[in-house]
């Protein structure tokens, strides 16, 4: 239960925060979206992110990775959260890379990971089958054919869903659809016959897509870990990707609040600043609070990883999850609230991160979808 | 057949022969008529309508017919209003004129002013704008810095205002400035200007819902004509208070105004579906509007009960007060409960993927955020309740 | 929908707050409490409450009421409120007047009315079997025998249990509990044989019982209503039931609210009065503005009954008592955190609000239930 | 053998000789031993584990011996404490002369002062009670009338504390008394006396939940040596505050402290039941107790990860400044949730129709609404952590 940092995660945390706020400020992610950027994310970021061995970060050393543990990751993403910083970060490393080196056979590792921690592969994965998480609620089908397998379904919402060059695909082989059992995971080229990518404009300027699967073969060797038995790769895996959207929430959280902060002892109004105003200082320090909560249970989650607690892993990953969307939808809120009128304007920055606090909520799972999860794990 | 009665006859015979068949559906935002020189009418009909009760003066009822108004008492007001109600008639005109400046003229401008200015804002012909907050002036309006300077029968202003509401689009502006630096609320006046004016600009807001209904607004040496004063010199902050009572009436009733066509369980069913016993499958979801359709109920009966206090002259109207605040939590709170039950179809933002009503429910919701900003802050209205309604204490 | 006083409910609601404020302070309520007191309410205050008409305030006047209307009783329940008045007012007129006038024959109502509206006779509803209000979640038996019945069941929560003469017992006589139909309600001599009353200590130190019935015999003109129909009686008379707890309860409100924003107005700390304090000042406004809502919805409410619209009166009654429910808790429990030490003392009265706050949020169905019956009703 | 490891081998063996076998059962409040002159023992065992700890100074293990304490280092009270732990030993003595009074004592008292009074602390035999609040300064406690005038070499004392703990039961009063009147905080000097002093008197205050554990305490010309005044003349404030700080860390721990046997989902279902799929049969009780689980087990980690910190001398420790809010919060939270979901059982007060248990959640509830009144209001809490930890300006 190390809730502090250790000094070579301290070390990477400044270099992280260095590169973003050098390399990937916000006004980056602005002119990304005015561009309406074919792509959705930076190469050129990405290319120092690789460099600095972000992508490997918690892949194994033998297949290129550094290896350095997930509360590394974390740290990262926590970094990219406080300048929005859009990069294939969690849907190839976060969700993808951890698939494979949960999930992956030895030949699938050979192949994909090195190229995942040099990040010369992108990857995606290709889930939700409606507007609201429910991860076993697969319907898309994958039929035996031939020597192979014969995919048909349509998914949204799948984060860099139109970059991604190999998708990792969650279908049904039997049961029905609800059961945990009969989930078989495919990796699938997204340039394969009867793959169709349409990309999605939401509201925080992020890549996602809808792909739809028509008759798409496959062979037996793309599968991913056992027939029926993907639930047991997907639970873990959306474990550490709640908890890595919750370590970039934790970075947004601070960053408003911080920036909130700045603006209430700079804002003058009566005469006097209005950090100065009781009511707001108390609705500032019930934030500080939800945030101080966030940062422990968070800290705890992401130790759990990295020490093989592999029991208390969904409470903790759900409970962090959890506490960081009711943290950063109250922050992202009184953000803009206090901000007043500019606060309101596109020009400002601060409206770009109420929009992305609740599309980071939604993703792998709402406070809702995990309080009930939550509720399930504790027996009640 | 009493006075009244005889009215009803003509005003109903009157609206038959007048009012446009195509006036009688209801209202769609892309043909609301705002007037002005450069008023577009997506409908032609809405131009004929407007010209029929603008001649008529019933765009505002009320108003004495030597300003051009209907010259109606409230008893025929009250008729007209249930006859237009009767065939559903669309608004004639939507004009922060009417609703806003018009009553203050009325009640501080001089004659000749009142002879100029009314009768185009009953014909719809001027559009104005209002010139109240700027930057650094937002909570704390009256700290405003805009300088009006008296040069022989003109003043010369510069400064710079924002949140005009449509100013890309209105011909004149109703306008604080300050004429004494010395002081702070006795130094501000209130001034009508052409916005046509040299040294005028202004320059669109682009909001985080991608609309941009507001601007800033730049004064360059503009010389405007000192006889378009209303007031007293250095006493216009009279005239803005009462004109914002105007406003935040106005902008208080969120709750009510945007009653959704479906209730908003049965949008939540078609997006997270019913078990067995058709109950909403998501039972803290389930739990959470119920509790956000009494309080809306609670809101709506407030409003009536207010009114109906106001009419019978009973109590001090203290609940009014709340009404703004309220109003702006409630629809904040609708419009996340709205986009929470959408899932990922509450967060597109524009093309595939996404229906009309969806991407209005997305950008409704970031525009909602201006609810407890725009026209006095929650904060403000919060510390204005705690002074004059509940009497507490300042320092 | 009259959402202002006429002239008639004006005056009964002065000389309702002239009685209270004269014959009943909250003094009074401590005495009783300080005793023990066996009957656990005034005789003489109802006796006064009596002269004033108020017991048969929406009794038709053939059967010797006032008829004055619901709308009248709303009022001096309201004024109840506020000194937290224990009478029989609730149990007996509230509840059992409604259900005899709503479901008792001409037999019924003209023996038991008359009696009702003079305060000669006490009555009680035995319906609750569990610790959560649910109304027909009624298992006590009424089986056929001889030329009646024969009641076996036990019975919590009864309101006035011990003092009533006459309880109305729902009982199942079809179906399964938690049906709605199969309910009938029967009128029972509490002195009947079989009948043990056991009168309960609860934290507002009001009146309640629990009640055992053992084969205790009735005859068939006991029964209130048809047999198997109970719950059309049920229904709406708990719709007022409801409906009468949220007048009192708003009653109890706006005192401890205009309680506290005196304390605020008169308490020094740091050289200056408390409610100056703007994080109390908002705090303050947030209950000022939860008063006026609930005001408004419950005038809505108790004008519906008078205006028979009969239909509107479910949604109406659970909006009110929901309504009600969420403003008292929070006003109560801000009250006691705005005085500090001293509303901890059980020497200060603002302490007793809070415990009948509780209890009365949790009588008729507290905002839970009525927030999920809305939900019911509404379809959804 | 290292020296640790060899202290770690005695301790052992001395606890084995010495911890009675009863005094390894879970504590129950009725045995807690608080000590003093009128100390009673329900078990006799705890009596002798008092005397035999109190005697090695194992009750303030790192108090200097020459004081009574255990003069052990860092490293060894971890040993001791693993060790207690390991057996699962009982705490020998609560004291507030333990947790408050003796660390001050250390840092602000005259040697004579601390052999005088820091060995009965640590044996038990003097039992301190704190007068520090007054009916007219509560939050505001610099704002204290108690007088004390000097009379040769006595004070005498006059005035009227409120909500001293247990007062009835102690033997002396660590007390903030007035001794300038022309200033506020520094005329404010800490004294100690002995509450059999002629002219004390007590007078327990019944509070809302039936309890007694406070009293009003009254002054009437208590006359008390001017050498048991602890530091400077009128410097009393910075003693204060200090003690203070012991208080806040101690009274803070709520959500940690009463971690109920049963988990609070269990006992729900016991009152509410569960669905064909075993689960809670209320589905918005069943989320919001899932919310209070999460937050409740985040406090613990905040709690811990401060401990780590300042361990490791990372960081300012700015995270404990808000555990005693955060703490008293949920713990009210938590009270109101079990007397919601026990429904009518949960408003119980005494006699037939509930168990001990039932009737311990309701006065528990009752008693949890002083959590953010006593040891500063959460009011106050927050505008420390706004001004000193947030830096936000005043006025």
């Amino acid at each position: 239960m190390a809730l502090i940092l250790n000094e070579e995660q301290t070390l990477l945390k400044d270099s992280a925060k260095d590169l973003m706020t050098a390399a990937a400020p916000v006004t980056r992610f602005r002119a990304l979206r005015d561009a309406k950027d074919e792509l959705g994310y930076s190469k050129d970021l990405w290319a120092q992110m690789v460099d600095m061995g972000w992508a490997g970060i918690c892949i194994p050393e033998e297949f290129g990775g550094l290896d350095f543990g997930f509360h590394g990751l974390g740290l990262v993403l926590e970094e990219t959260g406080r300048t929005l910083a859009a990069t294939p970060l969690v849907a190839s490393i976060l969700v993808s890379a951890s698939a494979i080196t949960l999930g992956g056979n030895d030949a699938q590792k050979k192949v994909l990971l090195p190229k995942l921690a040099e990040g010369s592969l992108l990857m995606a994965l290709a889930l939700d089958e409606s507007s609201h998480f429910s991860p076993h609620k697969i319907a898309t089908q994958a039929q035996a054919s031939g020597t192979g397998f014969k995919i048909s379904g349509n998914k949204v919402f799948v984060l860099d869903g139109h970059v991604a060059e190999t998708l990792i695909v969650a279908t049904r082989t039997s049961g029905k659809t609800g059961d945990r059992a009969g989930i078989t995971l495919f990796l699938v080229d997204r340039a394969a016959a009867g793959v169709t990518v349409t990309r999605t404009k939401m509201v925080d300027s992020r890549n996602a897509a809808r792909i739809s699967f028509a008759d798409v073969q496959v062979e037996a060797s793309a599968m991913l870990g056992e027939l029926g038995q993907g639930a047991d790769i997907l639970d873990p895996v959306l474990d550490r990707a709640a908890l890595g959207l919750a370590a970039e929430m934790l970075g947004a959280s601070l960053e408003v609040f911080e920036r909130t902060l700045a603006y209430l002892k700079e804002r003058t109004q009566f005469e006097t600043k209005i950090g100065s105003f009781q009511a707001l200082q108390h609705r500032a320090v019930d934030m500080y609070c939800n945030l101080e909560l966030a940062k422990s249970i968070l800290m705890e989650a992401l130790s759990a990883v990295d020490e093989g607690r592999t029991a208390d892993l969904p409470v903790l990953a759900s409970s962090a999850k959890a506490q960081l969307c009711e943290t950063l939808h109250q922050i992202s809120s009184e953000g803009v609230q206090m901000h007043g009128g500019i606060g309101m304007t596109d020009e400002h920055e601060i409206g770009f991160f109420l929009k992305r606090a609740r599309v980071a909520e939604k993703t792998f799972g709402d406070a809702g979808y995990h309080y009930d999860r939550l509720a399930n794990l504790n027996g009640f | 057949m009493s006075d009244i009665e005889q009215f009803r006859a003509e005003t109903r015979a009157w609206l038959e022969d007048n009012c446009p068949a195509s006036m009688r559906t209801p209202s769609v935002a892309e043909e609301m008529v705002w007037g002005g020189r450069r008023a577009t009418f997506t409908n032609p009909d809405s131009k004929v309508w407007l010209e029929r009760m603008g001649a008529k003066g019933w765009t505002a009822p009320m108003w004495p017919a030597q300003y051009g108004g209907g010259g109606l008492s409230m008893a025929e007001n009250a008729v007209l209003e249930s006859e237009l109600r009767r065939i559903k008639a669309r608004p004639a005109l939507a004009s922060f004129g009417l609703w806003m400046l018009g009553p203050v003229l009325l009640e501080f401008a001089s004659e000749s002013q009142k002879l100029e200015h009314l009768p185009k804002i009953v014909r719809g012909e001027i559009r104005w704008c209002q010139g109240y907050s700027e930057p650094g002036a937002g909570s704390d309006l009256a700290g405003l810095q805009t300088k009006a300077v008296r040069d022989g029968d003109v003043y010369v202003i510069n400064g710079q205002k924002v949140w005009t509401s449509y100013a890309d689009q209105c011909d004149w502006i109703f306008c604080l400035v300050r004429t004494d630096t010395t002081v702070k609320h006795n130094g501000i006046s209130f001034i009508l200007f052409d916005m046509q004016s040299p040294g005028v600009s202004v320059k669109p807001i682009k909001l985080i819902s991608g609309e941009s209904p507001f601007c800033e607004t730049f004064f360059d040496d503009v010389r405007v004509p000192a006889r378009d004063q209303v007031g007293e010199l250095n006493q216009g902050w009279t005239i803005a208070k009462r004109l914002l009572q105007h406003e935040r009436t106005n902008i208080g009733d969120f709750g009510t105004a945007q009653s959704p066509q479906t209730p908003m369980h049965e949008q939540a069913k078609k997006y997270i579906g019913e078990d067995a016993l058709g109950r909403l499958d998501d039972a803290a979801m389930r739990r959470e509007i119920a509790k956000y359709q009494v309080r809306q109920k609670a809101y709506g009966l407030t409003y009536a009960r207010v009114g109906q206090e106001l009419k019978a002259g009973l109590g001090d109207g203290a609940a009014s007060s709340i009404l703004k605040a309220v109003g702006a939590e409630l629809n904040k709170h609708r419009s996340e409960l709205m986009i929470d039950m959408m899932g990922t179809q509450g967060i597109g933002w524009e093309g595939d993927g996404f229906n009309d009503w969806e991407i209005m429910q997305t950008r409704g919701w970031l525009r909602s955020k201006a609810n407890s900003i725009e026209g006095g802050t929650t904060e403000i209205n919060k510390n204005v309740v705690a002074k004059n309604v509940l009497g507490l204490p300042t320092k």
